[in-house]
């Protein structure tokens, strides 16, 4: 392992820090805001950890409505997160938009997003920017399994291509959309294998290794800074739990198959890797633990403090500039 | 409710859900015509598991396709990749060809991944093709806010397809009308855009057991009423009939008509009633610019202008996006207290 | 044309063509501003044949953006391949991260491929994400029949783009409006469709050369008067004026307004008309169902109830799909004998 | 050559009524219709013939803006696709089409269409009709190396396969979208290089060759009749005239191009083929042209004394049930 200790100890801690927000704060934002419309990425953790770990602040992500991983790793700050989820007015969003828009701008994060594989061209638009004003960043567009059979992402790779920006389309394979098995709906044994049909390389690499991750993404990484375009990086991860807060996985998948990626957990591995070679002791790991464990429950205190939007909020940031009237309309007469 | 344009059948003890009324149309419809297909993302759900005893894992994201595939099978039944231009214009071909096509697209929020194969094909071909070809299609999505699931999962955006076209579509209200506007979509000649309110699912009331057709292009009385005319459509239905409850009691005699029919508009019944009571107000959760709340003020106060006491009104959702904090998604739905500010207005002068 | 709400500069001797008023907006937004960029297909047309000679084969199908290849370069002005969804969405992420990108639909009969991104996130990016971005993208597009060109090349569909909460929308109807709305419309720095119109591109009209704003949202008086109220929207506006000239001669006098933006409508200057004429018609190229016109004709209703003295009424395209077939084309498309007849009813009746 | 006197007399009789109808009628069109919407197909004559040579009148095709050759190719009875250029209502369409929409249903003719790879889906269905039904019919997809780019062809091409289905997705390259070279649309060098990402066996051939075409297409169609899925045939050829009748295509490519491929006349080839190997002689394949040449002055004439639609079918089959006075809406106030 030629990773520096700072290095493994933020790549760990990006880790354990998704996992106790999806762990305690999806079942909290259950409780308060009573939506479907929230995913866990609990299992996946490896794949935000290992991509996002080559990205400044100022590169570009678009990621899916399973997002929260993506947007820790980034650096959106999860007490901002968790406030989100609740609909509080100190959200990232104001709380207007929830778990599936997540957005921070300030840190290249635009925006977790609830059409599958919608956020795609937004990250090539992204790094159209990038090139156009000369700015050395680099995109990255995380979508699904599922996300890789829409109509959008095909373009979207063909034109990266066409003007050779630097984007990294990032396929978080988990093995399902929905309760759909990738070997359904996918025609192709692996998502990485199109790659070739837009001149772009492809890797598929093992997800629940952030090791695995972090190098294949270190290449994609260079090849977009160094202007030589797009590549197509599949990560095989798994979801621990269901779709949504509200699914039974076990009406789709079995107990065998949950089983065998448990034991395959990325923060497990982690550990059995790093643990016995003294690299980083199991101390040090508790102990980021629970700093996550801490952060949550900050942020919950947080987030619970925090007002919920004032009402003309509804009117707010509809536009730049529009006349309230017309916003009203339909409401107004009745007020 | 008082009145319907079809008649009940006298039969009527059952209670069923209006997601169980939906369920039971597809069904029947399909063992009534075995060129009935069904396809869309997770209607069966677990794809391809059979051999893991794995044929039906939710039966859709709200259950108003479950069983199906147990007793159709995979070829009857099609889960899809995620995919929906694909699998629209692919219901779209075989309707073409002699199937009778049903898709689904999981929420109306989604249509613009897979609008050209509605509008450019479903809506145009037998018209474009000079009479040709028939295209019994039958689109199934669902509407609706109030789930706390923010903008991309909350939109109604009906008004969009009526302005269509070609295509007609449906708001059923309650659990009779769901499954009597489905077997008249299924059956019916003509693409359908069928919209399924999210709030409604859990909904029981009277269905009769056997098939029956509801006609596309009526409305109906749920509530009788001489002072003003209130136009529901889908849940907004029973905003209307809240708001008149709540409005006998000043002695305001609210009728309520559950529009049902979107394209086409049952302009008759509406203005019959209009012309009796002299005031409308159309209830509507889409957005407010034109909208079919502003079509029906548009062609009523066209038709009917003599007969209005009052300007005919809209009370709908904002021209916002929908917010995701619930205490903003609650003023962003139109309510019986808006409904009903809006009539005492009317009414007072 | 008589008055205009922004005011024309008084040199005006010049007179340029729409589609050059376009093209000059264009390129004095590209040259004032470095963040402009302009993408499309065919745009600048022959892309990557730089080595040929050739930089600019036509520069758009109407030659709306020649010239511009050869003054920006190829990286502000950026031919695309076939992919409207993916090419639409880029100019959105790069309009949320510094351009100001403006992507053009060739056909607004198209939108169906690439709604999704206009609809989710254009339209809503700025309200979802609390108002962290903002959002300076322009579409232009093409509307408009009676080129022998069918149901799917000739579509005008703006209505539904007015629907959408989060977009501005405007319809240019003559060489001066086409270059100052566009001018704002790229300085806007919300997304904004512009919608040219195919018949419209050849006309002449005095156009400033200096840059110049018309403000979205507001309408103009193209032509007062006092009897009635003609709403005329893009190249209806021409219509409503022929109507218009035709009626003088039987005594009635028409005021014409021309919408130039149907998102924010412009309800000061089209009510205070109506409160002056008590009478009103908006004709609309697009097709009837929950159109600008019936949205209009609500609204006024509601509105300026006691001021009309005759039903709000609209002059539009049937709701049937464009036939090819000139004969049929014909009576499709709005006309002034159709706004005069509507007129004579309203004024007699 | 292996194929009979008769197969080919077929494929030159194909060729040349398409190329006779494009030559003639799309300027008497023009003269008539004033209308930019048509494309002519000339060139591209092999594609269509070589395709359609495996196909029985039950058999379906999906078309594109540029489809002539398609309909021809398919049986549709040139005059009655003239009228419909003319817009007449003893039109394929009665003439409310006209020729980016033209359909003939008897003959598994499911339309040209004028959104590019729109109609895609539609074959895949009728495909799908085919499969439920088990009526051995096949379906071809056509599509241009500009439509290669579509969303809705990849999502086509994945369901195809994961369904199975008895489909040809058959590109037609001729090297230009509008006026868009395919190498800068396209990012990989061939569009039959995108199969393997859906599974399928992908073969670019010489589409300028009818025997090429035939050959290849004959395969395809054989593996769809046999369900074992779709294919992916990539026909190189290319558009002897401009995109429509308006533009000069010497704006976007050189007259040296023009003329290596107007050297490649797929007429022109076939003739050299057949004729010096005695297999047909010169004067048997002039007696087709001028056969070509009589139906063209025929469907001409009778195009121009077939009456024009009775205005009373703006509103006829917009829908089979639908209440006239909604259609009406916004004319009959005025009228
Ligand atoms: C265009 C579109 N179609 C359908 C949906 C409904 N939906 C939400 S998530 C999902 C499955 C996504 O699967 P995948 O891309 O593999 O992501 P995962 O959920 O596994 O992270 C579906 C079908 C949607 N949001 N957008
Ligand atoms: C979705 C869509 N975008 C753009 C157009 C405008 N358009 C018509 S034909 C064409 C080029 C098509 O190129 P190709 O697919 O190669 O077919 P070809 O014209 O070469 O036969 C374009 C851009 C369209 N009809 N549909
Ligand atoms: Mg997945
Ligand atoms: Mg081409």
């Amino acid at each position: 392992m030629d990773l520096d200790q700072k290095t493994l100890l933020n790549l760990y801690k990006t880790m354990t820090t998704i996992r106790h927000f999806e762990e305690r704060g999806i079942p909290e934002t259950g409780q308060r805001q009573m939506s479907a419309s929230v995913h866990s990425s609990a299992g996946q953790e490896a794949v935000p950890t290992g991509v996002c770990a080559h990205l400044t602040v100022d590169d570009y992500i678009g990621s899916t409505h399973r997002g929260h991983g993506h947007c820790i790793a980034k650096g959106v700050d999860p007490k901002l997160m968790m406030a989100e989820l609740f609909g509080r007015a100190t959200g990232t969003n104001q709380g207007k938009g929830g778990s599936m828009h997540i957005a921070d701008m300030s840190k290249g994060m635009l925006g977790t997003n609830g059409v599958v594989a919608a956020s795609v061209p937004l990250a090539v638009g992204a790094a159209l920017t990038s090139k156009l004003r000369k700015l050395g960043r680099v995109a990255v567009a995380f979508f699904g399994d599922g996300g890789a059979n829409q109509g959008v992402l095909h373009e979207s790779m063909n034109l990266a291509s066409v003007w050779k920006l630097p984007v990294i389309f990032c396929c978080e394979n988990n093995g399902y959309a929905e309760s759909t098995p990738v070997e359904y709906g996918l025609s192709v044994a692996n998502v990485a294998d199109r790659a070739a049909g837009y001149d772009m390389p492809g890797f598929t690499v093992d997800g629940m290794d952030v090791f695995a991750v972090y190098e294949a993404a270190g290449q994609a990484v260079a090849r977009a800074r160094a202007g030589e375009g797009p590549t197509l990086l599949e990560c095989r991860t798994y979801r621990f739990y269901g779709h949504t807060v509200f699914d039974n996985p076990l009406s789709y998948r079995t107990k065998e198959e949950e089983d065998i990626w448990r034991a395959r957990d990325p923060l497990k591995q982690f550990r059995e890797r790093v643990v016995p070679e003294g690299i980083i002791t199991a101390e040090e790991l508790d102990r980021l633990d629970q700093e996550a464990e801490d952060l949550m429950e900050e942020a919950i205190r947080f987030a619970d403090d925090s007002p919920m939007p004032e009402l003309s909020e509804l009117y707010q940031d509809v536009y730049v500039d529009y006349p309230l009237d017309m916003m009203r309309r339909g409401v107004n007469m009745a007020d | 409710m008082t009145t319907t344009t079809a008649p009940m059948t006298s039969t009527v003890a059952r209670e069923i859900m209006y997601r169980e009324a939906i369920n039971e149309a597809l069904r029947q419809e399909m063992e009534r015509d075995e060129t009935v297909i069904i396809m869309g993302e997770e209607i069966a759900g677990g794809a391809g598991r059979e051999h893991l005893g794995i044929v039906d894992a939710w039966g859709g994201p709200f259950r108003t396709t479950v069983g199906l595939i147990q007793q159709f099978g995979n070829q009857r039944v099609l889960d899809t990749p995620l995919s929906e231009a694909a699998f629209v214009g692919a219901a779209i071909g075989a309707a073409s060809t002699g199937m009778r096509a049903v898709a689904e697209l999981m929420f109306v929020d989604f249509i613009g991944v897979c609008m050209d194969q509605l509008l450019n094909n479903a809506a145009k071909m037998r018209y474009m093709f000079g009479g040709q070809v028939k295209v019994p299609f039958v689109l199934l999505t669902r509407i609706g806010a109030g789930f706390g699931s923010a903008a991309q999962h909350s939109e109604s955006f009906y008004s969009i397809f009526s302005h269509i076209p070609g295509l007609k579509c449906v708001v059923p209200s309650d659990a009779y009308t769901a499954k009597g506007l489905l077997t008249a979509a299924i059956r019916d000649d003509d693409p359908v855009i069928y919209f399924e309110h999210k709030g409604l699912y859990g909904n029981r009331g009277p269905v009769p057991e056997e098939p029956y057709v509801l006609p596309i292009g009526k409305a109906r009385t749920v509530r009788p009423g001489s002072d003003i005319t209130l136009v529901g459509i889908s849940r907004m239905t029973w905003v209307c009939t809240e708001a008149a409850d709540e409005l006998a009691k000043e002695g305001v005699n609210a009728e309520v008509v559950d529009l049902l029919s979107i394209s086409p508009i049952d302009y008759d019944h509406v203005i019959e009633s209009v012309k009796r009571t002299h005031r409308l107000v159309v209830v509507d959760e889409d957005t407010p610019v034109c909208s079919i709340a502003s079509e029906i003020c548009a062609r009523v106060a066209e038709e009917a202008f003599e007969y209005l006491d009052a300007p005919p009104s809209r009370v709908t959702a904002p021209h916002t996006p929908v917010p995701y904090s619930r205490p903003l998604e609650n003023i962003y739905l139109p309510n019986a207290s808006r409904v009903i500010n809006t009539v005492r207005r009317l009414v007072n002068g």
